[in-house]
């Protein structure tokens, strides 16, 4: 049997600089998370608002292991993912509040944003909908003998669904280089994890489509990044698609409307004792890495970046009403 | 009541007058739904008639069509009726030949909440009954008031067909009215006229009624009496409704939510130019959304969907032509 | 895990009359084919004609294993399964020449049919769509407190698809009373199966919902049989769904159209050689339970009800034209 | 040639031509495809560009898409358009939307085979295309003569947005005719007038193009000339082809093989009965299949289709109104 639990550290594999990065972006995806949370109460973002809360080293761990031109199909709780591979946290806020400077211009709202052109695919709502392109993307690489990979993230939910099963084979049978990176945070919804699959684990799921498959502990950053670094790998050398379970707890509502009962608050209190970015601060400190002055510049720095990208954000302008029948053809394809 | 608990009160009376009549879905048990139209159900009526399903709206809409064809009369809830996507070859495939098949019934509701105005977006608020309408085997209703959302809810369950009962997102909690207690059933297939007048018909359903019955009321001031045509159901169409407004008044503006091009406003248009051309004073005209996704942001949506200035415009226009 | 190879032999629980009526069966399949293949070069079956040639051992081996109150949503090569539970040879012909007298009436073709009264669901093109819906069949047995069990057949093609997947998971989490049979003939038209699957073999997708997988020879009709008898008893005792693969091969084109230039002779003489109507056969003639005069009488009945079941289904009527656009809604359920 | 080889034809060339084009889908390599379209294709254009898929349609399309997407021009086949179902989240949200959501372009076709008249009852035969022509950022085509299926498939080829080819079965060998060499491009959006006429205007598309061909014949007979409008493209429809025809002639009969209710033929009459009604002489005459599944016995599908006969009835009726 390919399952594996991954336990390897690769800590030592990164440098200081590449460590604190990581912590920069989980603190990252923190902090504008947490300025959403607020504007979302505020009545100030329409429509749902999801947070990657407890997710943070998932986002940042899988995402570190690609290299600068490989691809990225994530999902709505990655929000590190689509910072570290350049979207602007600017045009995120502006995504969020619907404005002309989002990523979709207020056609689409919250985390359903991406930009081909940084080759990172938009999430739709409709869960593992992104699993089957990001198999095409892969596709496209092996047939121009690019050595470039995709990485996508989904839910424990998302893999019940026949779009996520028919990605993953279609993937698994072409040997395409596809990292599969599933966020099991036990609940989908209000549906806990034993309501959406008897299997004993999820990652048990990998034989049945002839890849390897991997268990991590998905609040360490490291053991993610290690993880996701052996796939990356693999799929670079023709090896094919890995099953990455990380798994996790989501550590607030299925979105902000949610006041979640249905989560047990002991299960919740467990999970908070293991938040990923003090689990991954603590290590920092402990082994020097993170010093009391670096600490203090990089909050600095993250609440200064958060601000101007709000400020930003809030000055771009709604969309023009008068544009609302334009842009659903493309009158060329530009190349 | 609101027309979320229309909803909730004719699936829990039904639940309770027959015991085939079961609820499935994504989070409709522990949770209530993400709407909350289930809320109590599981402790009233226990995990063996609220199921909780799996993220897997084929899986879910294949089960109840098992369900149904076993005798039982499943209620199956798409969280949002954008994701019937997932499930649509159970839907027009399986479910909508199988008494063409077999001559057997399949007692079947699917409760498709749909509909824009809630800033949901591409994903969270199209309106695609024009899809199963044109699916002969299926029947589709979508309600406007909360006395049909019982009403249709009623008839949908004991309708030995399947039946999609699309239920209005903006509507669950704007609507609030007297709804008769007991057996209210509205019959499927037959429209209502919900304002009289001879000027012209204006023809709708769902949200997009209402603010049909509000460009009315202005159009009114202006002493243009609409007749204002409540669908109701959108297959069968209500032939006979639609042909006699239009034979009374000689004109109609049809008006719906769901993009324009061959929605159901193509096929009453189409009906009416083929069936009461002698009777017509004037063009058949629609005002529909814009032909793309459904935006997200509140300032595009309201540029896209028809808004109640419009449609008094066009009743204007119409009533001078 | 979960997976085993099953090797056990259930002909000792069998009596001598049950074994020679799972010959019958197997031997009625294949007569009824063999008078359709000859119609459909005669051009009398309108549309595709599909055969189960090869599948014998599987259809009666699984179908025997089921009580009487049980339920069946088969595919497209099980015709024995459907003769078993009590479609008549005739209206499978009338079914063939799209008459008046076959189960659907003309209004479908070839093998897509059934009967709901009978516990048959009729089969659709679309592949492993009758999956979820034999899993709400048994929801609706394990609401109403029945102790019925669904078999369910299905290819190696079918697994690939988002409906297997999703319909399997579902039965799974409610551990519904289901039999999943798995008909892997080598193809799917002319797909070989490693590229319809990199898995080391299908039954390993068992441990991935959580559910034992078994192993068996389908061209063994005992070994199907004592498999299926294992996972109905498992079913009806609350223990849920197993799934079974039959290993056998597809030994004609994938519709008599097709002439499977694709498939390596060398295998098809390979498979030739282990017919399962032969092997038990020759087994049941070497245990003494087929002698000479109930071979003779069984094949002089065989023929006999094939050819009063096609004469009856010639002088069925066509459907009639006027009747065109009846029977699309169901006026009342009947109940 | 036939409707086929030009099919088989065009691909051809527009894989020689450019490397970006490649086809995917059940069964279309080694075996050449369930039709024979791509037989030849794999030796050609060896594995990586002519790929044999798992029978799983969603994926198939979805990694039609992921390829366009990083720049490809993937051409998807469905094995037979009814199959789609089991692809339609991706094909209509996912897909229909690309462009509308991120500002690049998305240049996939899905080649759907599709039409009646082949034996293959209600799930090999359906024409579903209206479904499509609902949904804004896709685009629709439906060749009739080899001409256009090679002219069509050019066209949908290099366009930057998702085309669905409707390719109709029963044409493949039914047709053969003459057919440009080289870059024989039909543009998308443009329809055709097949035959010039004055009485009345039948507009059609697909296989019934040819019956209303033969029923204009017919009625040509009689003494009455009718301009037959081939649509080839359903979205966009050729608004300016169809309301031109109709101002000459002031009468419209609309022929598809698509069942009737919320058919193409309803926007079609829809927007003539908005936009031309002032040359309006008659009614906008719809003739469709019946609404049912498609049923497999030809002698209830003879039934279910419109007939030649059928048709020139209509036509003599019309022009007698
Ligand atoms: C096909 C589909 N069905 C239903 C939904 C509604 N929905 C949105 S998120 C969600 C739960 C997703 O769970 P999971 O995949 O575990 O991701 P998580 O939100 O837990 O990170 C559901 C049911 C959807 N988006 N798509
Ligand atoms: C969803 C779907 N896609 C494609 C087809 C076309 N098709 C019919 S049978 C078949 C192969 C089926 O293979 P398998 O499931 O292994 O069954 P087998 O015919 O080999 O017994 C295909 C591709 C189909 N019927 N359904
Ligand atoms: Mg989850
Ligand atoms: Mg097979």
């Amino acid at each position: 049997m390919s399952t594996i639990e991954a336990t390897s550290r690769a800590g030592d594999a990164l440098t200081p600089g590449e460590l604190l990065e990581m912590l920069y972006y989980m603190r990252l995806q923190r902090a504008i998370e947490d300025r959403a949370i607020k504007l979302y109460y505020q009545g100030r973002i329409p429509g749902a608002y999801f947070t990657g809360w407890g997710h943070e080293a998932i986002a940042v761990g899988a995402t570190y292991a690609l290299g600068p031109a490989d691809l990225l199909a994530p999902m709505h709780r990655d929000l590190a993912a689509y910072l570290m591979r350049g979207i602007p946290a600017r045009r995120v806020f502006a995504q969020f509040l619907d404005r002309e400077g989002g990523l979709t211009r207020g056609r689409d709202g919250n985390i359903h944003m991406g930009d081909p052109r940084l080759g990172i695919l938009p999430f739709i709502s409709h869960m593992a909908a992104s699993v089957p392109v990001a198999a095409g993307m892969a596709l496209a690489c092996r047939q121009r003998g690019q050595a470039r990979v995709v990485l996508t993230f989904f839910g424990d939910g998302a893999t019940s669904t026949g779009a996520w099963h028919e990605g993953v084979n279609f993937a698994a049978v072409l040997r395409l280089p596809v990292v599969l990176v599933l966020e099991n945070n036990q609940y989908a919804y209000s549906t806990p994890l034993d309501r959406q699959t008897a299997a004993r684990a999820l990652v048990d799921k990998a034989p049945g489509y002839g890849i390897p498959g991997v268990a991590v502990d998905g609040n360490d950053v490291l053991a993610v990044y290690a993880a996701a670094r052996a796939a990356v790998a693999r799929a670079r050398d023709g090896g094919g698609p890995t099953l990455i379970e990380c798994r996790t707890m989501r550590m607030r509502g299925h979105s902000e409307a949610d006041h979640f009962a249905y989560v047990p608050r002991e299960l919740l209190a467990a999970w908070a004792a293991r938040d990923p970015i003090a689990l991954f601060e603590r290590r920092l400190r402990e082994e020097g890495q993170l010093t009391a002055e670096a600490d203090r510049a990089m909050q600095g720095r993250i609440a200064q970046e958060v601000e101007e990208a709000l400020a930003w954000a809030e000055a771009s302008p709604e969309p023009a009403p008068a544009s609302v029948a334009e842009g659903v053809y493309a009158a060329s394809d530009g190349r | 009541m609101t027309y979320l608990e229309a909803i909730r009160e004719a699936l829990r009376s039904e639940m309770r007058r027959d015991p085939r009549v079961f609820v499935l879905g994504e989070d409709i048990g522990v949770h209530g739904g993400a709407f909350g139209i289930t809320k109590g159900f599981l402790d009233e009526f226990g995990p063996w008639r609220v199921i909780d399903a799996p993220l897997s709206e084929a899986a879910n809409v294949g089960a109840g069509i098992g369900a149904a064809v076993m005798g039982m009369r499943p209620v199956v809830e798409l969280q949002f009726a954008d994701f019937v996507t997932d499930a649509f070859t159970q839907v027009v495939n399986m479910a909508a030949t199988f008494h063409w098949r077999t001559g057997c019934p399949l007692p079947l509701v699917l409760r498709m909440p749909y509909g824009g105005d809630v800033k949901g977006g591409p994903f969270h608020s199209q309106c695609k009954e024009a899809w199963f309408v044109h699916t002969p085997g299926l029947k589709v209703v979508a309600p406007a008031t909360a006395g049909d959302a019982k009403g249709l809810l009623l008839a949908a369950i004991r309708d030995p067909n399947p039946v999609l009962y699309f239920e209005h997102k903006h509507l669950y909690r704007y609507r609030r009215e007297e709804v008769p207690d007991g057996e209210h059933v509205t019959p499927i297939g037959r429209a209502h006229v919900a304002r009289e007048g001879t000027a012209l018909s204006v023809i709708s359903y769902g949200w997009m009624l209402h603010k049909c019955l509000a460009a009315a009321d202005a159009a009114a001031r202006d002493g243009i009496a609409a007749e204002v045509l409540d669908l109701r159901s959108l297959l069968p169409l209500d032939r006979d409704a639609i042909l006699g407004t239009v034979r009374k008044t000689g004109k109609a503006l049809i008006v719906h939510e769901a993009t324009r091009t061959a929605g159901v406003g193509a096929e009453v248009a189409a009906l009416i130019a083929e069936e009461a051309f002698e009777s017509l004073d004037g063009p058949v005209v629609r005002l529909a959304s814009e032909d793309t996704p459904v935006p997200h942001s509140p300032v595009l949506e309201a540029a896209f969907q028809p808004q109640v200035e419009e449609i008094a415009g066009a009743i204007r226009a119409l009533a001078a032509y």
